[in-house]
Formats: C-alpha cells, structure tokens, sequence
C-alpha cells in the first residue's frame, strides 16, 4: 500500500448534490444501506502510516481516522473506519466539505443535508457510529 | 408541555397549579394535606411524573455506545437534559455539567478527587450555617490530609459576618465551601463578593445550591464560583440526581473519583485512560429516569413566570413571619435582610417534636429538629427549631391552615 | 399485584409476561421491536413503573426524622424495599443491605474503603472476564496503595481456569473480586468454590452479581462471599438504584465513605460521630423513587415461577446458540458449561458494528462492541462481539425474529 | 432532685388495661393527646445522674433515656424524654412492661395494643420519636 494521501472522489468528483440524487431513487432500508456501503467501498484508502493515535477520532465505538489538509484555501479530508457502514457515512460527509474553503464548510448545513439523506439518526450525537465526532472535528479544525 | 399562566387572578393562579401537584390532593389524619416542607424535598408536577413513565413505558434503554434505536433515544433525551441544566444555570458549556446522585454527593465528589490535590496545613473555609453534606465531607478530607478548617461565624440576625471573612481567608486557603441560601434561617448569602475575596487569595469557591435553585436565577457565570453543586429533588425533580458544575480547567486537572464503565477510554491490565468531561465523572449506569425527569422539572421551571413565582414566596414569607410575630410564644430565628422561602422558629417551653407532632395530627406537615446542621443549633444554644419551608404551590391558604392548627397546638399543650 | 401464572399454555404465559412490560409494545424503524439486549438493561414491568408513579403522586417526602404523616409513610416504604431485598438474596439481616446508585457504585465503595485498609504489596485477585467496573476501581486503589493485581486467565471455552487460582491465591491475597457471570459469555463461576478456597488463605470475595441476579436464585449465605453487589436496572427494577450486602463484621470495621446529612449521629467542628449500619454509608437523600421501584421489582420476580423462567431463558438460549452454530458465517465466543441468558458471536469478515446498525433497521436490539469488558476482548483476539441477551419477556419469536434479520443481512452484505 | 431511682405508677399501678380504659373513651387526636400528655406527666422523674450516653437511646430525633432494673423475677424500667408526648407514650409503653417477667414482656404484644389505642402510627420505626428504638431495647434486654 502507498504511504501517498490519495484525494477522495467524494466533493471532488462526486458533489453533495450528486450523493442527493443518488439517495432520491432509493427507498427503504435495504437500497439505502446498499448506497451507503457502495460509497464507502468508493473511498481512497488511509494508507496505515496515518492511523495513528493523533488522528483517531474519539468518541466512536468502531475505530475512525481523520486526516486534512489546506491547500490555499480548500481542504481535502482523508478518512477511513473498520466498518462499511461508517465508510459510507464518511464518504456522504466528504461528499460536502471536501475542496470548499473554511467558510463554506461553517456555512453548509449538514444535519439538514443528512435530513434529507433520510439519515438524521445516523449524525445524532446519540449514536455511538462517531459520525457526529468526525464532522464536529472537521467543524473545529476549519474555524 | 406547560403554558405560561397568565392573565388569571391569584387564586386561580394557585388553583391552576397546586392541580399539577398530585401530592397536594390528599388528606392527612383527616384534614387537607398542608404541605410545609419543600426545603426536605418539593412535590412533583405532573409532567415530571409523566416524563418518567413515557422514559420507561417507550424509550428505556441503557445510553451511549447506542447500536439500536432504543438507546438512540434514550440518549437523546438523556443528553437533553444536560443541555437544559447548562443552560438553566447559564454554564459555558455543557461538559461542565455532571451528573451525581445529589447534592451530597458533588460535594463529595469535589472533597475527595479536588481535595487530593491539597496539602498539610492547607486551609478550608466553611461557615457556621452549612448542612452537614457542606461539612463532613471536608472534616473527612482534613483529618486525612492534615488541612485546617476555618469557620465564618454569623451575625445575630443569622447572616454570613462578612467583617470576619477577610480575616479568615489566607493565603493558605484553598477551598471556601459555602451554601448559597441556608436551609434553617434562610438567609440569601453574598457568593458574588465571597468569591471575589476568595480568589484575591488564590482559593477556589464551591457553592452549596441545594436551597437556592428553585427559588432564585442562578447564573454560574455571574457568580463566577469554582463549583456549584444541587439536587432534583429540591427543585420539582425526581430523587437520586443531581448536578456538579465546575470550571473546565478544574474539571479537567482534577483526578478521577469512582471508576469504572463508561468513564474510561482503554482499559487493560497494564493500565487504563480515561474518557472526556463530562464522562471522566460518571462511571457506570447513570440515573437515566432521574437525568430525563430533572430535564422535565427544569422544562416546567422555566415555563413558569419565576418572577411572579419568586414574588409570591416573599409575599408569603413576610405574610407568615408577621403571623408568627403575633403569637407571644413564638421567637423567630434569624431575621437576615434576603430571606428565601424557609422559617426557623421556636415555642418558649415547647419541644419542637411535640409542636411537630400536633400539627401533624392536623394535617399540617412541618418539619422540627436540626435540619442537618448540628453547628448552626450548638451557635444559636438550641437543640432543634421547627421549619416552615415554600415551593412554588404554596399559597395563603396554606399558611392561614398552619397559623390557626399552631394557635390550636398552643392552646392545647 | 402479580398473580402467578399457571395453568396456561407457553404461548399464553409468554403473551401475559410481554403484556406486563409497556416498551416491548411498540414498532422500530417499522418493524415490531424485538429487544434482545436485557443484559444492558432489563425492560421494567407495569408494577415497577406504577410503584414509582404512586410514590410521586401520593407518597413523595424525604425519609427518616419524620415528623409528618407523608415522610412516615414514603419511609417505611423505602424501608421495607430493604427487608425485600434482604429476604431476596437471603442475606442474614436488613441492615447488611446498602443503597448505592449502582453495582458500579458498590464496588467503588468497597474498593475505596475497605481498600483503604490493605497495604503495600497486599494482592487483589480479578479475573480476565470482569467488567471494567470491577476491574478500573482495583486498578485505582493499587496504585494509591502499591498494592499487586492479579488475574485469573480463562480455559479455552470461556470459564474461570480453576487450575490457575490455587496457585494465584497467595497468603498476601486481601480480596478477591469476581463476577457471577460473564456480561459477555454468560459463563456461570463457581463462587461457592472460589470463596472456599480464598478464605483458606484469608483473603476476602467480592461477588459481581450484575447478571446473576435476574436469572438465578442468589444465596449470599450459601455463597458465604463477604459482598455482593447488583444493580437494580438489571432486574427490572429503576436507573439510579443498586445494593452492597456486606457481612457485618466487615461492614462495621470500614471507614465511612462518602460523608453528609443522615449517616452522622454527632456533627460539630471539634469533631463528628457517624450513625450504625446501613446509614452509615448512605448519606444524602437517597435515591427514594429508586429504592421503592427496586422494590417492586423484587416483587414482581418473586411473584413469578422463577424455575419456569429459567428453564424458559435455558430453551431459548440453546435454541438460539443452534441456530446460530448453523450459520457458517458465525463463530459463537465461549461455551460455558454453564451459561446464563448471554450469547456472543462475531461474524467471519464483518465488523460488528455494521451488523448490528442492520439489525437494527430491521427492529432488532441488540448490542456490540466490547461490553465495558476490554481486556477479555485483548484476550480473546477480539474488537468486540455481537451480543444477544435475554430477559423473563423474551420468546421463541423474538429468537426467530432475530435469526431472520441475520440471515437478511448476512446476504445483504 | 433525688438520685434515687423511683418505681413509676405504670405497670405497678396503672396497668396496660387501665390504659386501653382510658382511651377506649377518647376519641379524636385532641382527647387522645390529652391522655398522652397527662400519663407523661406522671412518669417518675429519672435523676440527672441517669441521664448518661449509656442509657440514651439511639434513633430518636429527641432525646430518651431507658434504665432498667431486674429483681428477682420481674423487671422496672426507668426513662425520660424531653418531649411531653414521647413520655406520654413511654408511659403507656411501661404500663405494659413494668412489674412483668422477661418472659410476659417478650410475650406482650405490643403492636396489638398500640393499635387498640389507636396509635399504631406512634410505634412505627418509620417515626422519629424513637419508640419504636425503646420497645426494641427492652426486648433485647429481656431476651
Ligand atoms: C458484570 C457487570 N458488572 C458491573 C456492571 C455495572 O453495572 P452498572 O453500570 O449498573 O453500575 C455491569 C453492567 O453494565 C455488568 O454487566
Ligand atoms: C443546604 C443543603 N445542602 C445540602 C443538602 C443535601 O442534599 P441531598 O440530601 O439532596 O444530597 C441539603 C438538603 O438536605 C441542603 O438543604
């Protein structure tokens, strides 16, 4: 495995609004957990020389790393988790804050991005999937 | 849940509410029950009541580290609640809110894990007035730390004497623990100028809120104290909970107390880390029924006109000394200048017990003896006093009943 | 309030039981719930709820030191739930039995005052299979008082290696603090056996009866272990309750703990005198809604043919590991001899946490991840199980309803 | 004052059937607590000498004393209180016990009679008038 951060499809290639359309079509659990493990199977992989303590996201029941990165004035975010489905909520999450600027990562609103996702209860600060970790983490490094 | 009441004349006012108490619909040895106790615990509001049952009738679950919905929920509402009570006492933030089974237990909580870090000849000052709970705790810790304790001692109509207090705090003191309002006189204390003196010095000030809570706006912010420690169940919520505030940086230089589940990050037998605030302080199942019906109680004390609120029990309160004053039996103890929603009184030649006893062969339910503060009766040269204490249902009427039973009860003996 | 039921048909017995227990009448995420994760917490039967509400709605006033006809009536309530649950594990008198707000709660104790009487290079047994609440407080006080850890390893299939504990027993052994059974592998430990061998060598045992007491008839005299500790949330009893029984010896010779209002018989400056067992270590108001609840439910599990329960959660729990074992994906964790109302399983290639966020799209409750046990996951090579967990409520349906769902989402992904 | 221990009426005199009498024409807590008040009255005074930790009984929120002294076969017991009603009820108490032989006092049941007095309440240990820790001790001490 490279010891290269490869920048992800999710908000380069692929847009909030692409991860939208695609959950439109989708009804009932089974075709939404389909899509998800889909997209998380879609993310570049962390190469292990990152998934260290420093980047672990706490507050997770399943393992999760964090990278970033600012390049003049967008980010890149560099994830992964040992679940498929954490994956796949990554991938959605990167879908909308990857290559925007710190402004626009403050601006966009994600829980009503992942209300419309049909995935509220996923981002809720009550499960313990870390998601709501990884995004208040990614919140809290762009201020 | 609970509307403002507004626009109402007083006494539907108080109709309107006492309904909500289920407590207060009752007899007792055959007279309506006047209940005059609320400084030992205050009734309950139906939606209390009813945010326990709907807790265990549709969403119990054990919380955090949720894979199913259950739980989801239970935490959910669980959390909830810790935003509430950040906010009702305008804490900076929610993680400095901690979760113990009551005001005793803060206290301890603080004793023993900030207590640790004091040493031989450190100073502790309390006042003359505390409950035992702001007491013992302490002595415990300066036995087995060998500190020093310092009293401020009271002024004869039963407030802190303040002239002492800048004699008494030193640059050895460490810890001033002081009650916000005293559950026997009263008395409203002036925690803004203690904590001011008190960190001129260097020490850190923790407040006893038990009595205030449900009588006052309380502003941690404001008072800037170090901690402030209270019970759900003096302020309409359910028994076993009750809160710890501090100062993060505290918090956090603070060692670990009990241990256990969910307060950890990794254990394993060559050694365990620990988890964030606020979870670094509550190892274990939590008092998920108790966290949800505190949030509730706080949802109604807020959805209630407080300043009205507080205006009826001063209203009451100088109604009932006045009463009082006019029996020639009667002493009052403590006349401080703020007063909140509890009366101390004694009956020349009469045990308190007996006094107790009668009334509540009258329906009426007073309390007599040393309120938990043994120190506060040995100052004052009395074995025990009887109480009349307020909450938010408490009406004339009410003080009417106990005035004429007390006139019986004088009669009587 | 609970009639045995008898004379029915398992369907009928079943149906009555689920009838009992108002959150297992509802839909998640659109299926209907099936709740199989009671050894996180129990669900709470109609008379434990109703006791509660009663409590708030007529009986609510602090205990002891009545003077009125309310507090008299809320304590001999709260007192008589002790004579409950000393009758229930059979212990040899009511005031060996401590209020605490949680086993966690108990162990902690124990540990910090009991503890606070070993010395350096004392040793405290535990065992690879404990829970962190029986392991995190030892590991505390060993290191405040230099004292050695020692742990039990397991045998292959998931049980106490008893061929390690005779050599692990040393005369420097002090406590020896083990659980009844296995939060993750439902093992069943030999206590009986264990207590005889540590008193051989003068040490004393702490019995972790977390998941024991729902499922088994609990004995403290049979068992002649020196404490037992449980949480009531376990037993289909409230949050915010649990109980330390002690021998009294022991109990006596401790140091307070936690100190305050009710556990004191003197309090001055110069010096206080605390109250005799169980106030002693219960200062505070306690958690009153708590005890009368835990109370109830002991009323409720002796009410029912707890022989019929058992063998009822026996059935399931063999039918549940058959089905299990058929699916090739599966590997099922341990296989006590004996094993009570727990199962824990991995799935080849998956994470558990997936499995179980599937599960519960499909209204299946269950938990996963390490159980507050981590160093058994470290031993077992594990980073958590999947766990199913029964409780009185539990039928054949919720089983088949679970394999179901498995079997869905082990093709799905 | 005397220092010398004086035999009360109560069990001597006044036995537990003049009491159950005398209430049995009472009615309502007024006439009750009259009763009460009057009996205590006329409890023997226990010297201040008597009046040590030793003989103070725990569990009341006032306090009691409880002296007792066996000749030959039969017991007298000695208190005080500092409330008028406890001694009331303490001399109710004594009308039972005075005079009788541990076995008649083990046998004695008080319960019964406290609630032909129509004062069960008064005996219950949830009361913190300490009653109910003075029956106690002289059971133990006439095991
Ligand atoms: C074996 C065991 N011990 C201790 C505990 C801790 O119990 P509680 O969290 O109720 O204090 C649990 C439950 O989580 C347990 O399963
Ligand atoms: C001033 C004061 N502090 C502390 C306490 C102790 O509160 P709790 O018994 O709820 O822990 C009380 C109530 O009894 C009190 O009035």
């Amino acid at each position: 495995m490279s010891n290269q951060l490869i920048n992800n499809v999710f908000g380069n290639e692929i847009s909030s609004d692409d991860v939208l359309d695609l959950f439109a079509q989708q009804s009932g659990w089974e075709a939404r957990y389909r899509q998800i493990i889909l997209l998380g199977k879609q993310l570049a992989a962390l190469p292990d020389l990152f998934k260290i303590e420093e980047h672990q996201v706490d507050g997770c029941e399943s393992a999760a790393w964090l990278v970033a990165r600012q390049q003049d004035d967008s980010w890149q975010f560099y994830v992964a988790s040992d679940t498929r489905i954490v994956n796949g909520l990554l991938a959605i999450v990167l879908a909308a804050y990857n290559g925007q600027s710190s402004e626009k990562i403050q601006e966009f609103d994600i829980e009503e991005y992942f209300a419309e996702l049909g995935l509220t209860k996923q981002l809720s600060p009550s499960r313990s999937n870390g998601l709501h970790a990884v995004v208040a983490e990614i919140k809290r490094l762009t201020l | 849940m609970l509307k403002k009441v507004t626009n109402l004349n007083q006494e539907q006012n108080n109709a309107a509410m006492r309904a909500q108490f289920p407590v207060l619909q009752q007899q007792a040895n055959g007279y309506p029950l006047v209940y005059l106790d609320s400084a030992a615990t205050t009734q309950k509001p139906d939606p209390v009541i009813e945010a326990i049952n709907v807790y265990y009738q549709q969403d119990n679950a054990n919380v955090h580290r949720a894979a199913h919905c259950l739980s989801a929920r239970a935490t959910q509402k669980f959390e909830h609640a810790r935003d509430l009570v950040a906010q009702f006492i305008n804490a900076p933030s929610r993680e400095q809110v901690i979760w113990t089974k009551g005001a005793t237990e803060a206290i301890n909580l603080v004793a023993q894990s900030y207590g640790s870090l004091l040493n031989l000849g450190d100073e502790i000052l309390l006042s003359t007035m505390e409950h035992h709970a702001n007491i013992v705790p302490w002595q415990q810790l300066a036995q087995q730390r060998d500190l020093v304790i310092r009293v401020i001692p009271l002024t004869a109509n039963g407030e802190l004497d303040m002239n002492a207090v800048s004699e008494l705090l030193t640059e050895r003191t460490r810890i001033v623990a002081i009650t916000h309002v005293s559950n026997v006189l009263g008395s409203v204390n002036p925690i803004a100028q203690l904590v001011k003196m008190s960190h001129q010095v260097g020490a850190k000030v923790l407040v006893d809120g038990s009595q205030a809570v449900a009588h006052m706006p309380v502003d941690v912010q404001a008072l800037d104290c170090d901690f402030y420690v209270f019970s759900g169940h003096k302020m309409y919520g359910p028994t076993g909970i009750g809160v710890l505030y501090g100062k993060t940086e505290l918090l956090n230089a603070m060692p670990v107390w009990q241990t256990g589940g969910e307060m950890i990050k990794k254990v394993s037998f060559s050694g365990t880390t620990f988890n964030a605030l606020p979870f670094k302080f509550e190892p274990g199942t939590p008092n998920i029924s108790g966290v949800i019906g505190l949030g509730a109680a706080i949802e109604f004390l807020t959805s209630l006109d407080r300043v009205a609120i507080h205006n009826q029990e001063q209203v009451l309160l100088a109604y009932a000394k006045q009463q009082l004053e006019q029996l020639s039996e009667i002493t009052l103890i403590g006349s401080p200048q703020e007063q909140m929603a509890v009366i101390s009184f004694v009956v020349k030649g009469e045990h308190h017990s007996d006094i107790a006893t009668l009334l509540d062969q009258q329906g009426i339910a007073i309390r007599a003896g040393h309120h938990c503060a043994m120190p506060l009766m040995d100052a004052l040269g009395l074995n025990g006093t009887l109480r009349l204490s307020f909450g938010c249902y408490t009406t004339k009427q009410d003080v009417d009943a106990f005035i004429t039973a007390l006139q019986k009860t004088l009669e009587f003996l």
